[in-house]
């Protein structure tokens, strides 16, 4: 009875994993999915905790005192970081519960193997589980670190893709012998683990900080894939619904990020980028000399001007600027100037990163305009004011075919009357490559850090009335 | 050869489940658009925590006196449930702010 | 309610796969345009011919001497093979002319 | 082995069949992806006749000769029946092949019902296969009469619904007993057989022509419900995939036409549209004078019009004019006039059906513009021509509350200079009411069949110039 009615539970948590990612697809539904969701993974907790049975199960009250105390540790931590963490260091957050999730799936692997050695059925999956899971820990810990900024640099060591290859076949060849070895050998098992922790961390090292979210992306369908093993494992529905599902989407969105961006999924992961931008691209760098322009003669020329477009990029996100930016555009408005958002879809460093800041700065959701249907408009636009942009805007990706970048969509800001450009240096962006916007002749730079700089915008704005 | 044939026949029941489910994940999330991307990938994030469901099965499966076992079940539980709780709030966070317009 | 109840679990592998299948159905019509309906319609009216193979069982299946069985069992193929090949000739005449531009 | 291969077999067939429609959502794929469904569709039938194997069966040549014949007439007689048919009689072969669909599925289950007494697992799709196969054949069979004109009157006894109602009990009060009662009773079977059919016969009935395509929508859905209960029936995998993808896409476009015509299903279906109709709607009859138009004077105007704009409807489909309209565009446009036709979403009684009866006759994909886009341009246009349309240009939908269509979307032509109406008669549409478009002061009626009616201004305008 009990059973019948926790596979009930779990009937009803898989579809509204289902329905729950499907009412993501619009942003007047998509929070409600995600509660629907929620409740349909408490429903499946609780459901287990009460009503799971099998032929070893027992419920002493130490056990369900541990069980709860352990959920209500990870509900506390949990919904307090989650709750207080700011916005821009979502990728962060986002890697590092996938992290935990992995690790969760190691451990059961890892706890499991001996009940299930000779049995092939289930020791397949509690293996691979085990080896997916640590991986997906492994690499999320360091892509943690790598966007935290403890390890920003990408480590290579000489001939990097031979070594992990590897290491690669190490774990697998030890997956294959634990697998099919029939036999119980726990140290070897240990040995597995660490060899599946160690690559997790070879994957990520190499790959640059800026690479990170097509990496994260990657890692959590690797997690998705071990709570699907679990499923396997227990013959448990909504385990393998929601792995599944969530694989299938990771793997979309890691594309999906791939494309927009122009590249391939290898060249993420084994760096062709980093490379190819070192060498080539800044053949151009003599090429003009750039023009500085002033807080005051800035606010002057946007306080006249008739229409603004605002490109925003990974800068803005750095430097905390959502709130300021909204500031500057309402002041603008308040003077009679149009203001509009330019939105590249790869602006930032996740997909939809700049709608997320500025939809947290209460920025109008109107004024966040697409890139095809922005595009059109520059040449009627007085004002372009670049953020913390510089990839999303270089016009060697239209013009020089030889460029990384070529052949990527980009927000053809030139067209516009004047181009203000802010950024703290000439450096390079992601791409880390030079761009000649900045030597165009209708081009002012605006020095200095996005937030600080737009302060004194702002001040310099108000004061003239 | 025959084994694989076989193989895929004996479980054809999860090779449809999981071909199936494939497709769902596919079509629903080809759907969402870019803007909403990064809270589906932490939707998804809290979504993949429904491992925690393996952990507790493993602490209802220990014997009492198993210490590790029950230590290392409870270290499970609470990285799952950071996972799901965690995944869910920040998802929610992001996606309150999409809803204000 | 018990019987209810043990049959959704004791059919758990059914449900779930029916459950799939419909979500893949309708996620993947509901990205169909418009214009294409009409070949959509006759498509979908190809592939449930499929009950053709039922047919073929029964043919199979029958003893050599019910000849009751084996005519009905002919009309039911010939029946169930006019609705794959027509619907499916036809379909492709009306996409052919889609495809021309 | 065999029995392996077989199973594969039926997993390749039920990716193509999801394959198959998923490419169906471009029109650059769906060609391709109708071919892959067939492709799948025929390993699927060959596996079974090679393959399949339980505890009855055999494989004597009788059989195997038989099998073959029938596949070999059904291919003949289907393909020849396809490929001969009409464009402008789409509707009347879907519903027949639906309705040989559903007459297998029926039959499947008449012979199977006393191997299957007593296994309640199997003999509940077999008897509900059976149902939904004969409700599905009769009522394909009424449908098809219906559009071919056979039978173009609804037929409606007083009290129908009630009527309706009893048989729909009595037919599932047999399948209740039939089922669970334990023990063969053949003449039952047939008894509901008869009732079933009946049931689809009575069904259909009372729905006017008109609807029909609504109604063969759903019962292509019943038919992929029977394919599933087949599917049940014998544990196979194909059948239930591709009866279920088929019922569940049949039942979202039922509800998508019905959206679209911004009608409840069950007004189709309980007739309420007939009814409203023949009351009201026909208030304004005598508001106002009609205006004709002379061919030659017509042929004046167009020729020395800058933008026409054609919108064609379910008229056009009956007259099969696609051809003559499409020589009427290209002389206009040799004389220099631009010519687009307005597709409204609806139009027609087939959704999309203006677009396959163009393409038929190879008007150019791009010059067909949807209602959203055509709408602004209609201030622009100096000629529209609506060519047997009625519904979907009438004014009541936006400004007569009390108008049965009222809240559908609708092209607004009397935006336009001149609104040139070509169609046989006064009467109403598919709704049945009155279009105070047709007393509009810019309004000319250009009456007569529209092939006639376009032959004889295509020759005006020859002789013209
Ligand atoms: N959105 C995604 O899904 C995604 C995912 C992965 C990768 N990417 C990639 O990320 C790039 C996004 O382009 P983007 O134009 O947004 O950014 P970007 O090309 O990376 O450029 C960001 C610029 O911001 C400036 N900056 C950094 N900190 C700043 C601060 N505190 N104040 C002001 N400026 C600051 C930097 O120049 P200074 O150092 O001179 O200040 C830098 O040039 C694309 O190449 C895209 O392919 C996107
Ligand atoms: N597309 C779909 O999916 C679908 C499905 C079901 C229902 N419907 C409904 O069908 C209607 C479609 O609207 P519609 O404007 O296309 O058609 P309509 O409103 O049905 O009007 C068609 C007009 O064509 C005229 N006509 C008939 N034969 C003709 C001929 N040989 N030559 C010239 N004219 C002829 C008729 O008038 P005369 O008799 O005076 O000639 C009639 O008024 C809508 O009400 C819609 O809701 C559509």
């Amino acid at each position: 009875m009990g059973q019948h009615i926790l596979e009930i539970c779990y009937l009803i948590a898989s579809v509204t994993f289902i329905f729950g990612l499907k009412m993501m697809s619009n942003p007047k539904t998509a929070r409600k999915g995600n509660m629907v969701a929620a409740v349909g993974m408490t429903i499946a907790i609780l459901g287990t905790i009460f009503l799971y049975e099998s032929s070893k199960t027992s419920r002493e009250s130490l056990k369900l005192i541990l069980i709860f105390a352990a959920i209500a540790i990870g509900t506390v931590i949990g919904w307090m970081t989650a709750k207080r963490v700011q916005m821009t260091k979502m990728p962060e957050l986002v890697s590092m519960f996938n992290g935990m999730g992995g690790a969760c799936a190691a451990l059961i692997g890892l706890m499991e193997y001996h009940h299930n050695v000779g049995n092939i059925n289930t020791l397949l999956p509690t293996v691979l589980g085990m080896v997916i899971g640590s991986v997906s820990f492994a690499g999320s810990v360091i892509a943690f670190l790598k966007l935290n900024g403890t390890m920003d640099k990408p480590i290579r060591l000489p001939s990097y893709n031979i070594l992990n290859t590897i290491v690669l076949v190490g774990v697998l060849a030890l997956c294959g012998y634990l697998i099919f070895s029939d036999v119980e050998n726990s140290p070897l098992l240990y040995g597995l683990f660490a060899c599946a922790l160690i690559y997790g961390v070879m994957f990520v090292i190499p790959i640059g900080g800026a690479d990170m979210p097509v990496v994260i992306s990657l890692l959590n369908s690797f997690t998705g894939l071990a709570a699907a093993f679990g499923g396997f494992l227990y013959d448990n529905k909504v385990m393998l619904t929601g792995g599944i599902l969530v694989g299938s989407a990771g793997t979309l969105l890691t594309i999906v990020m791939c494309n927009a961006m122009n590249r391939s999924l290898s060249s993420v992961i084994f760096g062709a980028f980093g490379k190819s931008s070192a060498a080539g691209g800044g053949s151009n760098t003599e090429g003009g000399s750039i023009k500085d322009i002033s807080v005051s003669d800035l606010a002057v020329l946007m306080n006249y001007s008739k229409k603004v477009v605002i490109v925003p990029g990974y800068g803005l996100a750095v430097a905390h600027a959502q709130h300021i930016i909204h500031e500057l555009e309402l002041l603008l408005e308040e003077r009679g100037v149009e203001v509009k958002y330019a939105i590249h879809p790869v602006a930032g460093r996740m997909p939809g990163h700049m709608n997320v800041l500025l939809a947290e700065s209460n920025v109008d959701y109107g004024k966040l305009v697409e890139m095809e249907e922005i595009n059109p408009e520059f040449d009627q636009t007085d004002v372009v004011l670049v953020v913390g942009a510089n990839d999303v805007v270089n016009p060697a990706a239209k013009s020089d075919p030889a460029s990384p970048i070529f052949g990527m969509p980009i927000l053809e800001v030139d067209k516009a009357k004047h181009i203000i450009v802010n950024k703290r240096s000439m450096s390079a962006g992601y791409a880390g490559i030079d761009n000649l916007l900045f030597y165009d002749p209708k081009t002012s730079m605006f020095f200095g850090d996005a937030k600080k700089a737009l302060t004194s915008l702002v001040s310099e704005l108000k004061a003239m009335s | 050869m025959e084994n694989i044939l076989s193989f895929v026949s004996e479980h054809k029941e999860a090779i449809y489940f999981i071909l199936l489910a494939i497709f769902v994940g596919v079509e629903v999330i080809e759907k969402v658009p870019t803007i909403l991307h990064t809270p589906l990938m932490s939707g998804a994030n809290a979504i993949h925590g429904v491992v925690i469901i393996g952990a507790i099965i493993v602490m209802l499966d220990t014997e009492t006196d198993n210490i590790l076992s029950l230590i290392l079940g409870f270290i499970a539980v609470v990285l799952g449930t950071l996972n799901v709780v965690g995944g869910f709030v920040v998802t929610d966070r992001m996606l309150e702010m999409f809803k204000k317009k």
